[in-house]
């Protein structure tokens, strides 16, 4: 047990998702974890997988010295409480979009502005698949969006691999479960008003589109629907490449892009029940599936890809890119593999 | 050891592996015959269209 | 009560919502509802809401005279009993494919062949809210298939209104429910696999296509997920026009297509719950919502089309074309709104 | 169209049943539907499904003179206004608890008091199966409690047919859907909590065992839990007979008590999916399905009933009430004969 | 890692979770894991959460020798093998009902008779809460049922503590997931006929009777419904003990019996979302959770207990087992906590 | 009996509408203000960005 590390937010769903894993890390120790409604009360009152844990909620304000900081709070939360957050701790691990972008612009047209942008500079975004070499020295790191994880993760190789250049059009449906919203409460997330939903929720200007242009330098159309699942965001991207591929090429770029890397799955095709990337194969893991099929006749690329929204989405690759950062086995962890059978988590 | 030849990741096999056995490739799900052993030489198995209803 | 019915394939799912809808029918009665494995057996010994039915399955084998057939049976069967099913009934309605293409090229293209090709240009396509002219006095009526019948009705008024003309790029992304597959079972369809999905079972090359094209003239990149409910289709199209749109543009083509329309709604915007077309608010109807978004940054039109795929994607369908062809008021029969709240229909 | 309805507590899940009841009821006219938070906005606003509906919701000050008033508000709400209420209409129908019990000792016992008491002995308890005779010159009528409801006719065959006497120890395990608590929201009724649930939230003392204990003058041990689906309540009652008891007993008693019963269907066995009493199978309707099976080992009656709670549990057994004070058809506008196949309607 | 194991019966839904489970665990290693439908296939072709696994299936027949063998088949296979079973591994544990009772004369009561009768004696029933001391050597392990153990666990403090001392009436009523059914598929299981259902599965006489009986030496009166969950056993006993009991000494009963435990939660009340025992709280664990209400107008006690059927109720009581039988840590391999939020597991 | 300034949309209304009241409109959902009676005339609310989850 090496480094100690506090989380902010902790009484909502991703913060839930740092206590478990930081529990179970093999170099973590849990030192404190906040909530303002729920302080003093047991983590395991709010949430009931950590009846286990014998961590109390704090109060945010008194914030000890930790080695690592996991903020989880909503957008706006963490660029307000930088300073105090960068004197508690050595490394401030962001989940909230407030460090994502890399200038202050950006914040302008997608948000309502930045207050710390000259931080911007510093922070590095933390999809290691992407950002691995950066991140090992990184000491502001802002965990990806969930949809714009997925959606990243599955167009990468088609980007390394040149086969798209960013001139091409680019459709991306996603698909995503309750918890994107996160732990509070309103009548369209009821069990009753919710359940059983395709519910388009964000069918243009989507924010994560911002994340997606900053990656690729393109633009892409984005939509996403609410369906009934809790855990899971799967991206659908149908893309037309200006010049003709084969299987044999993309088998190429997807193994490439992703061969090495420890949480990955490519997953395209075979005979069983599970042929594609699907949420609930990879949910409460920190995998992502990635994987496509070529439709000849309109000359498109479909990609899917899934994650656990709080997990690779989220939380876990908060603890992925905290681990390189401080320099321990990337997957320590974070080797849960999942559940089979398992209906809607 | 052998590559899966329609997309070309790495399968393990046991020792004891036989020609004409069927196996499945844990990336794409391709269904292959060993045509070979020793070395092990994999082909596209005859596909099966298996109807996965909707 | 002027008229009698029969439903081949009346123990599936389909063949259920027909028996459904012709008992409540002011102006059809039940005569036959055929099953080969529950012949003799009550018809709500297979569906537990028709447990009031004084009606029992009977051999398809053996079929009376009646005025109006449905057949509810798989792809293959209708084409291969024709003679039978048009011995028996004056009218026919089918709910599978096997007469919803023009020509038998199509079906050498999309399915296996066909064997009655010369019944082709007598069959009219059900979907009212394009063929109702012709359903006036036809004889052979195909209902469509669910998927493409979500599609066409969200792309019709674009087309109509001028606003596509079949050179752009459309794709379409559409999400099911369980009850597409029929009343079969397979591992891929068992509650403890198929729960909680998002599931791309269609990726590429979707049948549906072929009535898509033989509507508009133009290809779609099609495909289609399963998604945990068990009644809706819910159709997404992406849509790139050639010109700038204006929302009020959009508007007035919708208007100008549904204004009429008993059984089509606009739902775009506004600030409840539900926004946009969600299969769940028409579960268990005869009606579909129709909505868009504009994409002004990305030139794009959003689409949103929601169906019961049982209903108007097929038994609504049917019947609504079958009061056409009848000369009975187009919604008799047709008239329940729905439920709301309600779960995963 | 013969009489004019008014519901108070419009904007509710309740309500909203009220509404599509009436609209669709041949002998019964929509005048006012109120709420407080949707004052002039569009019923399908609040209620996607009834979007065709020509309705805005009004103020519940301001109640126009109707035949007709139904009243879907919180328990306290009718005792508070009933002067207006009675003022406006000749007949009221209210959804809460506030005039299901006979006195006010009852009342203190189980609620908080009671602050008209000298109309509970006026108040008829809505149950048709019980008191169809009080209904037929009743003015103020109280809908029973939804898992009442499906315990009271579980158990009433039992008691009518004199297998029961009281003196028996019985329990009454009760599984719910999310629509019982109402259009509200929490975050124990928030989707991502919500779902999948078997969730002990009434394991005693539960207010209903009043209305039981006034129906048949016995206590009963009855627990609820939350399950997931929205609509729907099932009963299963464990009984202990003093003496011997035959199935042939049993068939005897369920058929005296509901041969005759428009909206009571016995079930029991069978050989298909559906062998015994299921909530889904009567989602939307006013149905009940009962049913039992007898444990000779235990010397036990299992006793099975499903109902959906809005429906039959509530705003379709107001309906139904009103119907039979009305002098009305005992059906009308209850026609609905439900789904199938349905997921978790 | 010191034992090599071997799964029989690998590709089915609790030979899926040995699979899941003993590759993460320390001192286990798989030896061969076993399908007749798959063999040749990656375990990761049927179990998509295992696609890491280097594993493919191989035949059942062929065992090597291995150090424990698991087998996860259905009931009748494991009495027909045993002998090859037995000289494969010096461990045999069953998770069929084939070695769970005592006498040939229960299986010929509740099963259809046992071909190896003279077994029953060496085989000892698996869950170490009640039988920790005979598992240290034990060679034949039967691991329990998943209802009886969640019935056994809610139970024993009360037996233990002298609450109960097997003349009371014991009623219990089970809510079960889709998985107990295993990986076959049939109509009722499909997702559209099993989405969303209260379902009577077996009113009465269940086999898991058999086991609770031989634990506490009494009847009861058991009834099981499927719910809509894919994981989880939840057992609500109602129970009526002689003589008067208060909340302290249940307190008492519960904490003596399982204040050591390292896989019994004790959850009863509280303020949050999750008061009292719930199975997606547990779903993909070894842990149970167990609670209870005092209902002390009806002298009834309520004993809530949940547990995931195929980890605490088969494969996790399994390799718990197997710990204690090996002498290896007994939370080896069964650490994982579970998820926050999740919906329907 | 008014035209929805959004989309068009023909708006039945109650006979005592009065000027300044705020209401939807059952096609696009726009939030309209009666801005006139005798005719009716309406226009579009100023909008009240509200979170929708998410
Ligand atoms: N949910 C996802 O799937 C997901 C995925 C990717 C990224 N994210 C991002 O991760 C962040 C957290 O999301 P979530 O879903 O976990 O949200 P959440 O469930 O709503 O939790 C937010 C937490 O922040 C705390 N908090 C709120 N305001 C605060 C303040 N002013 N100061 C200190 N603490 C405050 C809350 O606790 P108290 O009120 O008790 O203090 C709560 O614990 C968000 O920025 C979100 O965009 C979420
Ligand atoms: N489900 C949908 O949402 C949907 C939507 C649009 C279109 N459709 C189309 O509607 C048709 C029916 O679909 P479904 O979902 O209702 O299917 P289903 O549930 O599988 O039912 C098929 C019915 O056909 C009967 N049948 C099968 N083979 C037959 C034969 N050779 N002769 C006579 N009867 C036969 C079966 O009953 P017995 O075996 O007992 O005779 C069964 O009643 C299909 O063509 C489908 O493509 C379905
Ligand atoms: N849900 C069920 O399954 C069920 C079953 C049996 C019985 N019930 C009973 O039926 C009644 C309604 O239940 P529900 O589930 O429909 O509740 P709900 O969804 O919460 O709706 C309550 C309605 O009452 C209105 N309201 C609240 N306070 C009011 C007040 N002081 N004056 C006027 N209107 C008021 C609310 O609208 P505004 O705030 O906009 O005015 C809302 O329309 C309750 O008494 C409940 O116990 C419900
Ligand atoms: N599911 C639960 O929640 C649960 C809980 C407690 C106890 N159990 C018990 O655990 C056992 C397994 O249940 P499950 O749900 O995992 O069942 P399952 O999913 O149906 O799997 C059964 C497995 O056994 C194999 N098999 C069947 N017959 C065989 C034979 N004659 N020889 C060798 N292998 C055979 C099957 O594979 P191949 O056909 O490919 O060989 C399959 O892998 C059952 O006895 C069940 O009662 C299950
Ligand atoms: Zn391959
Ligand atoms: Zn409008």
């Amino acid at each position: 047990m090496s480094h100690t590390a506090s989380v902010v937010g902790a009484s909502g769903f991703t913060g839930g998702e740092l206590l478990r894993l930081l529990h179970a890390h093999p170099e973590f120790e849990i030192a404190q974890a906040t909530s303002r409604e729920y302080a003093n009360k047991t983590v395991g009152s709010v949430h009931p997988n950590l009846r286990e844990l014998d961590v109390r909620f704090s109060e945010p304000t008194g914030l000890d010295s930790v080695d690592v900081l996991f903020a989880a709070t909503p957008h706006g939360v963490s660029m307000k409480h930088i300073d105090a957050f960068q004197e508690a701790a050595d490394t401030v691990v962001d989940l909230s979009a407030d460090f994502r972008l890399d200038s202050e612009a950006e914040y302008d047209e997608w948000y309502d502005g930045h207050s710390r942008p000259e931080l911007l500079d510093e922070s590095v975004y933390a999809l290691p698949e992407r950002n691995r070499e950066e991140l090992s020295d990184a000491s502001l790191i802002a965990a990806g969006g969930c949809n714009a994880t997925a959606t990243i993760l599955g167009l990468a190789p088609l980007f390394d691999g040149g086969i798209l250049d960013g001139s091409e059009q680019l459709v991306v449906d996603v698909k995503v479960g309750s918890s994107e919203g996160g732990a509070g409460s309103s009548k369209a997330s009821s069990h009753a008003e919710r359940s059983g939903v395709v519910r388009p929720y964000a069918p243009t200007g989507h924010r994560h589109e911002a994340e997606i242009q900053a990656e690729f330098g393109c633009e892409t159309a984005f939509s996403a629907h609410a369906v009934d699942m809790t855990r899971g965001a799967a991206a659908t991207c149908h893309v037309f490449p200006n010049g003709p591929v084969t299987t044999g090429d993309l088998w190429g770029a997807f193994r490439e892009t992703y061969d090495d890397e420890p949480f990955v799955r490519l997953v395209a095709g075979g005979t069983g029940v599970y042929r594609y990337p699907e949420p609930k194969a990879v949910a409460g893991t920190n995998y992502a599936e990635v994987g496509f099929e070529l439709d000849p006749s309109n000359e498109r690329i479909v990609v899917f890809s899934a994650i656990d929204n709080m997990m690779k989405g989220s939380a876990g690759q908060a603890v992925h890119a905290a681990n390189i950062s401080c320099g321990f086995e990337e997957t320590a962890g974070l080797g849960f593999q999942g559940l089979h059978p398992v209906g809607a988590p | 050891m052998a590559n899966c030849p329609e997309c070309g990741a790495e399968l393990s096999l046991h020792d004891d592996v036989e020609t004409g056995e069927i196996i499945d490739c844990g990336t794409c799900g391709g269904e292959l015959e060993v045509v070979a052993t020793g070395p092990v030489e994999l082909e596209t198995a005859p596909e099966l269209e298996e109807d996965w209803g909707e």
